[in-house]
């Protein structure tokens, strides 16, 4: 049985549901000699400001058990030497784009919006109101409701492109979160970015990562991820984007049964460059052993039929 | 072009308590090994250890003319190289490789120092062999602990390698640091005569040999070890600032543009 | 040197920091044959209703990486067959005894600590409003500000014992709940409960859990709890009880740092049941390699000086 | 008293591409088990996976008449069943126990009949061990997929069990479900001899052998596998449906209170 992979989120074509997830797969031209980038779902480049950026001092990664902790502080070359240096390139490598913005201020922004709707090559903009690691911007607009509003609001006026922002998990009720974003005009949501966390080095009594704290990712979140992703689409009628772990065909399968339209894989590209080929095939085989013809056929198709009995305790 | 393999252990040779060199059946990736380039690696199943590590390729492994495969000399100080330690023969880990840019292979009538610390020994086996073929006049300065730190002597010489010893107990060649013969040979080196130093180590180490070579005006390359994430320049863990011209350092990828440096352009004093 | 590693929580005197886990320690008599009881810094029994519960149908637990997933529902005996048949025993193996209750509604509570508040060999109460298992209760409270200073002030009226709320996880902001807590009168506070998380049978299509969602514990949520005790401390001063994923001596040292007085340790009891025994000596080890004469010289002694440098991308 | 142990595998005997008998050295877990307990295991380093899982005690294994150790029946299914298969010589296990409420050993002029469904052999071998000892007439019914998946029948043959086997594909024994040959032996057996039926297996056939048991009046004890996160009656995951008098079912830690149950007490409708 011949079976399509192929996905529509708000108007995007992707060739399959598997993004690469942003900050884990540099500006994408570095995997280029390793991997097809045509052969992805989507690129989702690494977190741009209007300008070049820093980040922050080593020691910027941690492992923890099945995750790990990063606080890069999102080193960039800022937008428009993306779009002059890296855009042409992953455009001529036949990749579907995705650009992560950020932005210290709204106006900020809405300015990289504006220059990338200027670009060609862009398919969609990820708002990333959810880093962690940063103390201006991210996460203040991520961790509440009207600054949610207001970025989104703010980006969806300039451009002409899919308005995807990026929720963070760190907050109480995600579902509010992405009602909000759809209130403001947003196209469809990604979640989940990671979760804000520490760890530290008992010897030095010091905290491990220069910045103190950083971001959970890996495969220790994928159960929290996955229950945010359920919330949501129980909640919100808008597409999802879901991620958070994501390390096996399985796993990806757990986010489009709960509710995902596509899924980005970040984490476990550091572990396995060569995952992508296997997420292809691995969902492949799913759909062909159950029968199923599109991706779509399987999207939100949890059986929440009410399983409780009653029981006396012992 | 990097390769990930399952690569089947052949061996595991215990040098010590924690030293062991691991011959792993990797033919397509050690056909491609440059000195001074390294692999990531991952033993065991399951998602804990989650990430790989980077090891520098310590010999690159021939039967007659045809690469076998490559060994890694592993020290344990963690979960994933205690891990190294303990495997097999038989049992199977993932390797990607290989990574990075190498060191510069001189050529006469330029003369090599590679000075070693403790398992800092590891890329220079292979660097040893490139120089050899272009018959580089080539001298190892190698610390450790103590006599039963240092290893593969024999190799090195049977490679026209000249040994240069020293252990902190002085239970073997010099006592002290590596750096102490080091400054001796600096200072007693012929002016004329071009050397090319090549460090790996701890940092301290590497950063006393990279002002040592400063001060008597040698090029000094330096093999950094910064914790990666990736080795594939996706995640920017592995930065290292670096000052190639004037103006403020930068942080650049030590998986990208390293782990092999120009010493004279990394911004010790940043360094973690 | 001789150290001392006995705390202080509100009055309530523990030989050691180290607190077995509510509901991962039974009501505690499981284990009295195989652990002394009266060498543990307590023992937090199993979230306690006024009524006798039935709990959930199985599947009750879930492996995720590094973590587990439970939804046991808080099965259980009820309060007045606790205080009639397990206390009696608690208290002839010396345990400090700290009763984790539960109720769903805020009279309920009440009425669960006042019997408590009667019965000999309670050494605390540990407010549990932060179960994300039950559908009324819990959790309910647990993420309201106003719900958490109810149910804390109902309790503190009753009961002469100290009062120690159990927070959950799955809020934006964990510190304002820990300083609504000690405004209604709470003594400490305990942090954190598991994380709501979920996990998918692909196959089916169903949840692996019967109560669909269950709640994430284990190594893999440590470092997410150990931020949000640093944020406690930074921001309230009261004692914390820390908790989530404690492994081993070297864990629990974290979340000391980070300023919790005492540790519980849940999960890991079930992957070795011998734990306390290595954690008490770990912690002396360490206490004398340190040259620290008592666990409250390493209570939040953290050290952030800011290490921060100015950088410019690359 | 359950201990925990650092047990070294002895050996590893792979009897097919699923199944393998893991020989671990514990005496001071062998010495103390019953038929019937079981002990929860970790193999591997790391946090993943996480939780023990629980086996049953296959062999307890002597040198003359000390005992030096225990063996486990292991079945491929998952993650850590996989990595006991893995296992070399030398390496070592995490082993908790004995845990659990035993087969209760029953006694002349009483019968035995052993039903096992595959991995559910794995608490027959201790059970016709004992039972051998007090004399009991034991016959094993033994079903698999195929010839190729029942194993250690000579054993039970030496220790004067009978056998009577089925397999689905018919290629031994009987073709079809063990309770195919069971449901005749029932119906042939004399009604004046007193029969105990021990089962264990897939939940599906247990709960047809208790129905059969029933049927004809014979006692019946099943181990039930619920999933286990502790062993110890600390996680309360393990429950049961089991009713024991009037009222409703009650759910029961299998842990403590089994994992052997009295068949007729158990409220397999209700059953996960
Ligand atoms: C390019 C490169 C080449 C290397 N070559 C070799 C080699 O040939 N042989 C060898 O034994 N080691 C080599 N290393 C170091 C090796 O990667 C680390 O020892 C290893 O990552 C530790 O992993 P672990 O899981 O055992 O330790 P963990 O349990 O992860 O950590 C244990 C301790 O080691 C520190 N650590 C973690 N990662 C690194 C790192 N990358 N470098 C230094 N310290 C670290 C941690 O901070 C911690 O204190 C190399 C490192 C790099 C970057
Ligand atoms: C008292 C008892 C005695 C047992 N004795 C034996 C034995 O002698 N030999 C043997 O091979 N197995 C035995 N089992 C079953 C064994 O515990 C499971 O096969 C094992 O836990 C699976 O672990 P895993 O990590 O390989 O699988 P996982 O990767 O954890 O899971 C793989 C699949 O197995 C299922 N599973 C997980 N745990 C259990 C469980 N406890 N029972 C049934 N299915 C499960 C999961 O739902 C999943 O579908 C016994 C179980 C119990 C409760
Ligand atoms: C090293 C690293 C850098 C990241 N940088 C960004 C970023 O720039 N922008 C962003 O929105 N998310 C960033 N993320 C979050 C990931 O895109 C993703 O949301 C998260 O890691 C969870 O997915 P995973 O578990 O598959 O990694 C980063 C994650 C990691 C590990
Ligand atoms: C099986 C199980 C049952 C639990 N039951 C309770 C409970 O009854 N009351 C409560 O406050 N917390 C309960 N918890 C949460 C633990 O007490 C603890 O807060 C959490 O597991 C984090 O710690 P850990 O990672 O060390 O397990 C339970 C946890 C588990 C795993
Ligand atoms: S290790 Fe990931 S960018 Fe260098
Ligand atoms: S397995 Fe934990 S109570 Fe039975």
């Amino acid at each position: 049985m011949s079976v399509d992979l192929s996905v529509d989120i708000a108007g995007l074509h992707l060739r399959n549901p598997f993004i690469a997830a942003s900050g884990c797969f540099g500006y994408g031209v570095e995997y280029a000699d390793l991997v097809d980038l045509s052969t992805l779902g989507g690129v989702a480049v690494k977190g741009l400001f209007l300008d070049a950026r820093e980040g922050h001092p080593p020691t910027r990664i941690v492992e923890t058990p099945s995750g790990m902790l990063n606080a890069i502080g999102l080193q960039g070359i800022g937008v428009r030497r993306f779009v002059a240096e890296k855009l042409p390139l992953l455009r001529a490598h036949g990749a579907v784009v995705i650009v992560n913005i950020c932005g210290s201020t709204i106006d900020e922004y809405a300015e990289v919006a504006r220059i990338l709707d200027d670009a060609d090559g862009v398919g969609a903009l990820e708002v990333n109101i959810s880093c962690p690691n940063i103390k201006k911007g991210g996460m203040m607009f991520g961790c509440s409701l009207q600054g949610t509003r207001d970025v989104v609001a703010a980006v969806r006026r300039v451009t002409r492109r899919p308005v995807i922002p990026k929720l963070t998990p760190n907050v109480t009720d995600v579902a509010s979160f992405a009602a909000a974003a759809r209130d403001a005009g947003a196209d469809a949501v990604s979640l989940v970015n990671t979760f804000l966390a520490m760890a530290i080095d008992v010897e030095t009594r010091r905290p491990k990562l220069s910045n103190v704290v950083g971001g959970l990712s890996g495969p220790a979140i994928r159960p929290i991820a996955v229950r945010m992703v359920h919330e949501c689409r129980q909640a919100v009628d808008l597409p999802i984007i879901g991620m958070g772990g994501i390390m096996t065909t399985g796993d990806a399968l757990e986010f489009i049964i709960a509710g995902a339209t596509a899924v980005q894989v970040g984490t476990a590209n550091f572990v396995d460059p060569f995952i992508w080929n296997k997420l292809v095939t691995g969902l492949t085989d799913y759909l062909q052993r159950h029968g199923l013809a599109t991706v779509s056929d399987l999207v939100g198709t949890l059986d929440i039929t009410d399983r409780d009995t009653v029981w006396t305790s012992s | 072009m990097p390769l990930d393999v399952d690569a089947v252990v052949v061996s595991n040779t215990h040098l010590s308590n924690d030293y062991n060199v691991l011959v792993l059946a990797a033919p397509a990736v050690a056909s491609q090994v440059q000195p001074g380039q390294f692999v990531m690696v991952k033993p065991g199943v399951g998602d804990d250890p989650l990430l790989r590590r980077p090891f520098s390729v310590f010999e690159v492994l021939r039967d007659d003319a045809r690469v076998t495969g490559l060994s890694l000399l592993n020290k344990r100080v963690g979960v994933t190289t205690r891990m190294l330690f303990a495997l097999t023969p038989g049992d199977r880990i993932r390797c990607l490789g290989p990574l990075g840019r190498p060191f510069s292979v001189t050529e006469p009538p330029e003369r090599a120092w590679m000075v070693a610390g403790g398992v800092g020994l590891a890329p220079f086996a292979t660097l040893a062999a490139a120089l050899r073929e272009r018959n580089v006049k080539t001298t190892l300065f190698y610390g450790g602990r103590s006599a039963t730190d240092l290893f593969h002597l024999d190799e090195f010489r049977q490679r026209g390698v000249s040994l240069t010893l020293a252990t902190d107990d002085g239970s073997r060649g010099v006592q002290g640091n590596v750096t102490v013969p080091l400054a001796r040979a600096f200072c007693d080196a012929d002016r004329a005569t071009p050397i090319r130093v090549y460090a790996c180590g701890p940092t301290a180490m590497m950063r006393a040999v990279t002002e040592l070579a400063a001060t008597h005006g040698r090029a000094i390359e330096v093999s950094l070890e910064q914790v990666m994430g990736c080795g594939l320049g996706g995640c920017y863990s592995c930065v290292i600032p670096v000052q190639r011209d004037s103006g403020p350092a930068r942080l650049v990828r030590s998986c990208l543009d390293g782990p092999v440096f120009d010493g004279g352009t990394v911004v010790w004093e940043q360094l973690g």
